[in-house]
């Protein structure tokens, strides 16, 4: 398993309140987002635990824009990756910034 | 005097030396390896009928199975390389020399006998370009090819699967070759003739059917988020705008997913009647949801589809079939179609380059071009006009004399910017070229020449390519939809920016679609078994595709 | 309190993932997770393998409502790692049940699973011991122990045996409940024996309609959230005993079934025997006409 | 040891044991006098719907007779038995009801021991010797969920990488070392000392909490388990009282 950790400076604050949230499931190719409402509201850390080696520039990439265009400041994420190609990182990535701006039910 | 009657006095010696095996026409099972042997000489033209669904499977097996001191050197020109015994008989030392369209799963054993000297190659074709050969310079001597049934005349039934038989026929029996086929059963009337039987010389009764490989079939259950946002991008962002009427789809989970999406997302954009109303396309059981729904008017067929056989004799509206009700399907008619009077032609592919290239080569493997080549080019012989076909004419040369503009086909490559094990889409340079350097080859395999491809699709947006301008905004525009791929990591964002503004490059965000929107929900059916619901029971999925 | 509230999400349960599953089969809001993936709980053991692990070792336990109803709820996520059961995994759902006799709550299992997990094939191998013997021993205390089947992993392995320990079964067409999957069978007895690739034969020698015209199942429902919660509702109405009179009951109604299609070679013949009009149109058959066709099953009531 | 040589060390006051094709079944007496019976699986025998259903009928008899005697569970089998037909008629639904008979034997009141004398797995010991109250075994016992060279298939690693790797853990390598470490076999008996004393020893034992988890704790086999186990009831029955009170 390769380990990557960003932690970058976020435009946006993630809307909603719920305290975390979770997407995807860890599979070949696929991957698994969990979102923690825990730090301050201009950060957000991604942490990356991924069975693909060798792919440090393309997640640079992909967490760099996620964060530029989505609304994650505050949000610790935490990833476990069976492989995802970087299109459904970044749906997993969307998908749990919307789930966690929720209302509770 | 000079004779002019060679041929036909060599035919006359091998339907005498075939005869010696056979009552009357028909050759029983037995002495099939001595007929092929005494009907076969050494550096014949051989088609062995097979393409990328159908296949002579009882000739190709009795073919590889002659001794090679009898029978040697034959020039194989044939659709498919498909089975292994394809190869057995190169392998074999049967057959030296290839010219073939196809192979698809012997892409890579064929690879490395190409490698290895066991093949002389000929070339790679499209379809239609072996086809045209056949009646120019690879006429074949011998055909072997399969059917149905036959009667004791040699009358042939094809059924829905008759493809490429009537012109390997064609060019073969009326250019004094000698036509031999198998058939799963000889009867006393057959339910059509699809293939005179004054065409055909022998007959041989294998007594089950021929192989039928279910090429077509994509399973709903596979289609990812993804891939739905590029059919999402497609169906709004290309067949709306240019209004897409007659087309071809490939065979990939991008076009079965927009198959998947007319009856549901398309419907929602009011896009029904004003696109998909006419296909040049096998029977793919991904459509069934569209054809029920009403989206279609007509198909016509290369082939037919294992399982889709009572579903389309069901639907003769839509589909070509014969006076005994089943389908017919015909590759060169098909191929021409979709080459002349297709608007568009929309498929994935494995590799594109800077300029627009793309191939389905890889280093290992020749997987051929079957027909996207042929759907896949604009045919500078056309002269009839069509809405989108200005349309896309103009757009490529906005200031030329509109009455003396060609118009263009739309030429559509679709894909996710990684495939398999996070191979990426985009490349500096294909495969091909290595592989032609390898190989020695005059050609590199490129399967959709850069100067006919119109549109590249992936989930990052569309590249509208009749709208570059220069060889720069070209790359730009490729690069702009090459998501974080290496290419797509290194474009220039600024120019890149300009393209959009242009309207050159579209996001989902400028297409009005949210990526979050694209569901397996939206999909008219989610797995075979809807499939066979939708079909009102009449689509029979092969084994292997049921979870029930 | 939580007020009651009916839940109609729509989904394919086969296509669903276990969060999604849960979130549509309990009352609507109503479910607690008890060792949420925040707490990254993870297997100890597949970086030794160096595999991906997932923050709750791909199984959900928690409570929740159902129908008004406090039950206690686990559910395997089938895509990770095949659903198998490991440390983690196992433990999660031992310590469900034990929970559930302590509070004499009744619980549901939404399985979805392979069996153990080989990675960690021992502790899985005796998690299942110990869930089977938490299960009857929540069971004697009078608790209903449902078990749903529809997930794309079947139920398979130890997960089988589990199932077999539950009160009631529900089980939709894309279900499969075997000990060996087709393939570990096509191993050992060869391709003529079982064509692991044949996926209509393994759907009717393992698949829901078969199961439950033997009596291996007690409910048949469409691929359908809704119509799981539907089953699962009327399956915690009636309890079900779980003594030696149960078990005298179930003794007979297998040695009856050895009897009468003991010699079957395939599942066909079991439906003919069944009397089965057109028994090879079972597969094809909607949920309605099947329920109608399966009027003379066997089945399991009091003798599981 | 052979089966006999197993049950005159066990039952030095006498037997009547009686070995059907594959399948153990008879009565002995027990050093205090009191009666045994003894049942089991033989010869490395798969278990199959055939063989399950004979194992349960007896269990349930026993139970019927009223006696509240111990069950000896002699277990020297294969894995369950992997065929089309077993499969065809619910094997899951026998293995199950064979294990549910031993554990509801428990529950009436008879003490129930599994002795793995020889080799075991996957389902076969699911439903047998792991549905027993105190599972022993002896020396030379080999249990398993699948043997390696299945095992490097299925994980596409070779088998040295695969020995490698079972150094390191006892979680994942058949053998009885490892299914002793994990907490699953209660004790390894001596088989140089008669056997009788040693089968005292164990129906000695207090009955009815399932300690296999806290075993594989202590013996670091399978440190998580019983303490995850443990976690999910005490959150359980907090959240239960929050249910109640919020």
């Amino acid at each position: 398993m390769e380990k990557l950790s960003f932690r970058l400076t976020a435009p946006r604050s993630a809307g909603g309140s719920r305290a975390q949230a979770i997407v995807g499931v860890v599979a070949s190719g696929n991957l698994e987002v969990l979102l923690e409402r825990n730090l301050p509201a201009d950060v957000c850390t991604i942490d990356i635990a991924t069975a693909a080696h060798g792919f440090g520039m393309v997640w640079d990439a992909v967490v760099r824009d996620f964060v530029a265009r989505r609304s994650a400041g505050g949000l610790r994420i935490s990833i476990n990756d069976g492989g995802a190609r970087p299109d459904t990182v970044a749906l997993r990535l969307a998908q749990g910034v919307r789930k966690i701006e929720e209302p509770e039910r | 005097m000079s004779d002019w009657g060679m041929q036909k006095a060599a035919l006359g010696e091998r339907l005498a030396a075939g005869r010696q095996h056979a009552r009357g026409k028909v050759v029983p099972i037995p002495s099939l390896g001595a007929f092929l042997t005494a009907v076969i000489r050494s550096g014949d033209r051989v088609c062995l009928e097979g393409d990328n669904q159908k296949q002579a499977d009882i000739l190709a097996s009795a073919l590889a199975n002659l001794d090679p001191q009898d029978v040697h050197d034959l020039h194989m020109v044939q659709s498919g390389v498909v089975l292994p015994s394809h190869l057995d008989i190169f392998e074999k030392g049967i057959a030296r020399r290839l010219d073939f369209s196809y192979s698809g799963p012997q892409a890579a054993r064929i690879a490395k006998m190409l490698f290895g000297r066991k093949i002389e190659l000929g070339a790679v074709h499209t379809y239609l370009e072996l086809f045209a050969r056949y009646f120019i310079d690879l006429t074949p001597n011998v055909a072997l090819i399969a059917a149905v049934s036959a009667d004791k005349d040699g009358n042939l039934y094809t059924g829905p699967n008759t493809e490429d038989t009537p012109t390997v026929v064609e060019a073969t029996s009326y250019k004094n070759g000698l036509v031999v086929a198998q058939v799963t059963e000889i009867v006393d009337k057959v339910p059509r003739v699809d293939i005179p039987g004054d065409l055909v010389h022998f007959v041989v009764e294998a007594g089950r059917p021929f192989y039928v490989e279910p090429l077509f079939t994509r399973d709903p259950a596979a289609i990812t988020e993804t891939q739905i946002l590029t059919a999402m991008l497609a169906i709004k962002g290309i067949y709306a705008p240019y209004g897409v009427r007659r087309l071809n789809h490939g065979i990939g989970f991008n076009t079965a997913a927009i198959e998947l999406l007319l009856p549901t997302y398309g419907e929602k954009l009011g896009l029904k009647g004003k696109v998909c109303t006419h296909f040049a396309l096998n029977p793919h059981p991904t459509m069934i949801p569209a054809i029920e729904s009403g989206w279609v008017e007509q198909i016509h067929c290369f082939g037919s589809e294992v399982g889709m056989e009572d579903y389309v004799a069901a639907r003769s509206d839509v589909f070509f079939t014969g006076p005994d009700g089943s389908l017919r399907s015909n590759r060169a008619f098909c191929q021409t179609a979709g080459l002349y009077a297709c608007d568009m032609f929309i498929g994935s592919t494995l590799q594109i380059d800077l300029e627009g290239h793309s191939s389905t080569v890889t280093t290992s493997r020749i997987a051929g071009f079957g027909g996207a080549p042929n759907m896949g080019s604009d045919p500078r012989g056309r002269r009839h006009p069509s809405e989108p076909w200005l349309k896309a004419g103009a757009e490529a040369a906005p200031d030329a004399d509109a009455a003396l503009r060609r118009g263009r086909k739309l030429v559509v490559q679709i894909g996710e910017t990684f495939g398999d094990r996070n191979a990426p889409l985009f490349v500096e340079r294909l495969d091909a070229l290595e592989l032609a350097r390898a190989l020695k080859l005059d050609l590199a395999p490129v399967m959709v020449y850069s100067d006919d491809v119109t549109h590249i699709v992936t989930e990052e947006g569309i590249a509208n390519l009749l709208m570059c301008r220069s060889k720069d905004e070209r790359e730009q525009a490729i690069r702009g939809v090459a998501g974080y791929t290496e290419i797509g990591r290194a474009r220039d964002a600024k120019l890149v920016e300009q393209l959009r503004q242009r309207g050159v490059i579209r996001r989902p965000e400028d297409l009005g679609i949210d990526p979050l929107d694209a569901d397996r929900r939206l999909l008219a059916a989610r797995s075979i078994k809807d499939l066979m619901l939708a079909s009102g029971g009449l689509y029979r999925p092969p084994s292997r595709f049921r979870n029930w | 309190m939580t007020e009651v509230a009916a839940n109609n999400i729509s989904l394919s349960w086969y296509e669903a993932s276990a969060r999604q599953r849960i979130d549509a089969l309990v009352d609507s809001g109503s479910f607690a997770e008890f060792i949420g993936p925040e707490l990254r709980e993870m297997s100890p053991h597949l970086a030794i393998f160096d595999l991906p692990e997932q923050f709750d070792d791909g199984i959900v336990v928690g409570r929740g409502r159902l129908d008004g109803s406090p039950v206690l709820v686990a559910t395997q996520e089938g895509r990770f790692m095949g659903g198998a059961f490991g440390e983690i995994h196992g433990a999660k759902l031992t310590g469900l049940l034990r929970a559930a006799l302590a509070l004499k709550q009744d619980i549901l299992i939404l399985f979805d699973t392979g069996g153990v997990r080989l990675q960690e094939a021992n502790a899985g191998e005796l998690a299942i011991a110990e869930i089977m013997r938490a299960i009857i021993e929540a069971r004697c205390a009078g608790l209903n122990v449902v078990g749903l089947i529809g997930g794309r992993a079947g139920c398979y392995g130890g997960g089988s045996l589990i199932a077999g320990t539950c009160s009631r079964l529900i089980i939709s067409e894309q279900g499969r409940l075997s000990v060996s999957g087709p393939e570990v069978i096509e191993t050992n007895k060869g391709i003529e024996e079982f064509d692991s690739r044949d996926r209509a034969l393994v759907w009717r020698t393992m698949g829901g309609k078969h199961r439950y015209l033997i009596g291996g199942a007690d409910a048949f429902v469409d691929d359908e959230a809704l119509a799981f919660r539907g089953a699962a509702i009327d399956a915690l109405r009636d309890g079900r005993r779980c003594d030696m009179a149960v078990l005298e009951a179930e003794q007979a109604r297998l040695e009856r079934r050895l009897q009468r299609f003991g010699e079957a070679e395939d599942a066909v013949d079991i439906w003919r025997t069944l009397g089965i009009a057109d028994p090879s149109d079972v597969p094809a058959l909607p949920t309605g006409a099947f329920l109608r066709a399966a009027n003379d099953r066997e089945n399991a009531d009091d003798a599981r | 040891m052979t089966l006999d040589d197993i049950l005159a060390s066990l039952f030095p006051n006498g037997s009547r044991i009686e070995t059907t094709g594959a399948m153990i079944s008879g009565q002995a007496i027990l050093p205090d006098g009191g009666p045994i019976h003894v049942l089991g699986i033989t010869q490395g025998q798969p278990l199959g719907v055939d063989e399950a259903i004979v194992l349960a009928g007896r269990v349930i008899e026993i139970v019927k007779s009223g006696d509240r005697t111990p069950i000896l569970v002699l277990v020297d089998s294969a894995s369950q038995r992997m065929s089309k037909r077993d499969e065809l008629l619910g094997l899951s639904e026998y293995l199950s009801h064979l294990a549910k008979a031993l554990l509801l034997a428990e529950a009436e009141g008879h003490r129930t021991v599994g002795l793995l004398y020889g080799g075991s797995a996957a389902g076969a010991f699911i439903a047998t010797a792991l549905a027993t109250g105190t599972l022993v075994a002896l020396p030379g016992a080999q249990p398993a969920v699948m043997d390696l060279p299945s095992m490097a298939r299925v994980t596409k690693l070779s088998i040295d990488v695969l020995k490698a790797k079972a150094e390191a853990t006892p979680v994942f390598a058949p053998g009885l070392d490892n299914m002793v470490m994990t907490g699953g076999i209660h004790v390894v008996w001596d088989n140089n000392a008669p056997l009788a004393p040693q089968l005292a020893a164990v129906l000695q034992r207090p009955q009815g909490q399932d300690d296999r988890g806290r075993l594989g704790a202590e013996r670091g086999g399978r440190r998580k388990a019983a303490e995850i186990a443990d976690r999910v009831v005490a959150l359980a029955t907090v959240s239960h009282q929050d249910a109640q009170h919020g």
